[in-house]
């Protein structure tokens, strides 16, 4: 199977679920705001300035994890909603385009969640972030979703290709996320400048989420094929 | 799993000389299991080039089985199945690139356009905009019907939509599982026209139907499906 | 009648695991004298230590369990029969795994308890090892998924592969974080303990032991899962006959 | 709670479980292996 083939299937694959989001608003109109009451329930949990501003990378975090499942599930729900799946895997279409264009899909929708969020946190929590934190902010966020995706597509499509596998998904899926949780908390820390944390602080857990995004998007792209096609 | 895929001719133009070596189906002794269920117990078939097959039977008897394991959608339990002379499966990668399955689903997106759909799959396939043009003739859909989101298009639309995507994709070996549910006498009509003509142009159908009278007209060969077996009722017409 | 049922020896058992399972017994006996007896309290932590003798090696099998679940899962992907043995095995391992691992967190937790007062702490071990035990039991799930068994073999096989790939990150990860955080002013479970001749030669015995257990557990409920696939197989046949009967008017 | 319960608790609290694992898999052996041919049993 030629490269140029699997990029070109990938990237129709990529189109189709942005196409497909953008058209059905389930982001902005579901995802989004949930996170985004999340966030402001905290501050009322929490009420307290000194606190919301240290734990804020958690929770951007903690949302984008939760939000993550619900957007995994519904990128496969739309695969299996009509039996698109069925008709995916015969086609004959090289099942690493598939994967390669869901992981590219769904990193698109976690980093607006994660940008959402971000912004929130500096509004309503008034954290402050500098010029180098930005960049390390936003390198953060690219690497950890691609975290997220790379593994997040691999276990949604074993858990909700077929129906009655859902509580599967978080079971899977969470605890293997536990080095992004780690390191794009302390690197989003950093950025912040929680707790007295300097921006270059930040950088070798940014090398954390880019090994595990490499392994996993690796891993991947060799299993997702075996594992979701039965 | 899929190493066979590299070295596998994938235009259609290809896998049609192969076709007249063997059988286009040919199942023996197939089992296939639902958990622990015999869907299919010990069925035997064989389907030649340029037929146009109905499969008869009663509910759960086991006709969506049987078409989905030409299609190498399930797995074989026991037994042998190839489909083009490839193993259904060890080689599911070849049988597939070759066969349309159209089942109670249509396969298509429904926040997407008719239109974006069948691009999306000429896209995946590698197929031209001349392709997608074409075929999108042949069912019959209107510019209007093409950029309608197909949430919104009737059933017997949707069913068009579907059969212009397999059309799209060069099946060779059309596998159709109740075509003509949810449609009104005239898309039947329709149906049957769009697989005579798929027919003429080379490919092999396989029709699971319910309907008795409508299938005698249409096939060149009639099988029954009674308990997960294969008997064959009507002959050659 | 379930007495003189008990009294028969299983029909897993070999003369492999019926010496394995006496080593076994011998073994653990020789080593709760080790342990609870023998050696002699820790400088700093006490009699506490006595915890590691169990402690230590259950979570060591446990790791072992699971490297061994991803060879065979390995092994069953690359051989060209497929064997479903390997995926038993691999299925076998990760059951005991699990179980050792559950009982690591139980005798760590009271470990912690008694020196660091609190049966909860965020140490990179335990932490760990929590978050493999839940990778491990949504492993289990997997295997329960259904299908035929194929499809369960190469599912499984798969999820297994990425669990072990899993377990060096989880863990350098959970290790850089306390590291770089508030460091620990209690005692650490593993570490401040001086280690006298008998008491490391009571460790690595009971090291020993546990790798015993594991290979007897393992053994028996392997052929056990095969005896589970074998029944499976005999029921397609008589569901079968029942499919062929359907046809025929009664 | 004494120091020396939660040791004893700890090692029967690590046995026990093994024992009750090891006694329902040989419970399950024996429910199962009439259901089956020798053929079945490599090992034996």
């Amino acid at each position: 199977m030629s490269a140029s083939r699997i990029v070109g299937v990938a990237r129709a694959v990529a189109s189709k679920d942005l196409r497909i989001e953008w058209r059905s608003r389930v982001m902005t109109n579901q995802v989004l705001p949930f996170a985004a009451i999340v966030m402001v329930l905290f501050a009322f949990a929490l009420d307290n300035d000194g606190i919301l501003q240290r734990v804020a990378p958690g929770l951007v975090w903690m949302a984008t994890l939760f939000a993550s499942l619900v957007v995994v599930q519904r990128s496969f729900a739309v695969e299996s909603a009509d039996s698109a799946i069925d008709a995916l895997r015969l086609a004959g279409v090289p099942s690493q385009g598939v994967y390669l264009g869901k992981v590219a899909a769904l990193v698109v929708q976690l980093v607006v969640c994660e940008a959402v969020l971000a912004a929130l946190a500096l509004i309503l929590y008034r954290v402050n972030v500098d010029r180098h934190g930005a960049v390390l902010l936003v390198t953060t966020c690219i690497l950890g979703s691609l975290g997220i995706a790379a593994l997040a597509a691999v276990y949604g499509g074993l858990s909700v290709a077929d129906r009655g596998r859902e509580t599967l998904l978080p079971l899977l899926l969470l605890p293997a996320l536990a080095p992004v949780l780690i390191g794009a908390t302390r690197a989003t820390e950093s950025a912040f400048g929680s707790d007295g944390a300097r921006a270059a602080e930040g950088w070798p857990w940014v090398g954390l989420l880019a090994v595990f995004g490499a392994i996993f998007l690796f891993g991947g792209t060799l299993g997702f094929g075996p594992l979701t096609d039965e | 799993m899929a190493k066979d895929v590299g070295g596998f001719p994938r235009r259609w133009v290809c896998s049609v000389s192969l076709v007249s070596e063997t059988s286009v189906v040919d199942v023996r002794d197939a089992v296939v299991l639902l958990g622990s269920f015999p869907a299919l117990a010990e069925a035997t078939l064989t389907i030649e080039r340029g037929e146009l097959v109905v499969v008869q039977g009663a509910n759960g008897a086991g006709k969506t089985t049987l078409l989905r394991l030409c299609a190498g959608l399930v797995p074989l339990a026991r037994g042998t199945a190839r489909v083009m002379g490839h193993d259904v499966g060890s080689n599911r990668a070849a049988v597939r690139a070759n066969v349309g399955f159209l089942g109670h689903a249509n396969g298509l997106y429904a926040d997407l356009t008719a239109g974006e759909n069948l691009s999306f799959w000429s896209d995946v396939v590698g197929a031209s905009r001349t392709e997608v043009a074409a075929a999108a003739h042949r069912m019959g859909l209107s510019e209007r019907l093409l950029s309608t989101q197909v949430g919104r298009l009737s059933a017997g639309q949707k069913r068009r939509t579907a059969l212009a995507v397999m059309a799209v994709r060069r099946a060779t070996l059309w596998l159709l599982d109740e075509p003509h549910a949810g449609l009104d006498a005239p898309g039947r009509d329709e149906i049957d026209t769009l697989l005579r003509d798929a027919v003429a142009a080379g490919a092999t159908v396989v029709v699971a139907s319910h309907e008795l009278e409508r299938s005698a007209s249409l096939a060149t060969r009639r099988i029954e499906v009674v308990g997960g077996r294969i008997v064959e009722s009507g002959g050659h017409s | 009648m379930s007495n003189a049922q008990t009294s028969v020896p299983p029909p897993t058992r070999t003369a492999t695991t019926r010496n394995l399972g006496l080593i076994a017994i011998l073994g653990s006996v020789v080593l709760a004298l080790l342990g609870l007896f023998f050696t002699a309290e820790d400088v700093v932590q006490g009699s506490s230590v006595r915890i590691m003798y169990v402690h230590v090696p259950t979570a060591w099998v446990a790791y072992l369990a699971f490297v061994f679940t991803a060879v065979c899962s390995a092994g069953y992907l690359r051989g060209k029969k497929h064997s479903l043995n390997l995926d038993r095995l691999a299925g076998a391992s990760a059951e005991v795994g699990v179980i050792f691992m559950g009982l690591t967190l139980v005798t760590g937790s009271l470990w912690g308890r008694l020196s660091w007062g609190t049966y909860w702490d965020w140490d990179p071990r335990l932490t760990t090892t929590v978050f493999l035990f839940v990778t491990y039991v949504g492993y289990l799930a997997v295997r329960g998924l259904g299908g035929t068994q194929q499809q369960r073999a190469k599912r499984s096989a798969i999820v297994a592969l990425f669990a072990v790939i899993e377990i060096p990150l989880v863990h350098f990860s959970v290790l850089l974080w306390r590291s770089l955080h508030q460091e620990a002013t209690v005692l650490r479970p593993n570490g401040d303990v001086r280690m006298d001749g008998l008491m490391l030669f009571s460790l690595v015995f009971g090291v020993a032991v546990f790798t015993v257990i594991f290979a007897w557990l393992v053994l028996h409920r392997n052929r056990v899962l095969a005896l589970v696939d074998a029944v499976e197989m005999r029921g397609i046949d008589a569901a079968l006959a029942a499919r062929h009967a359907e046809g025929v008017p009664t | 709670m004494k120091h020396a319960d939660f040791i004893v608790i700890s090692w029967v609290l690590s046995f026990l479980p093994i024992a009750f694992y090891a006694w329902r898999n040989a419970r399950r052996a024996r429910q199962l292996d009439p259901l089956v041919e020798k053929s079945d049993k490599p090992w034996t």
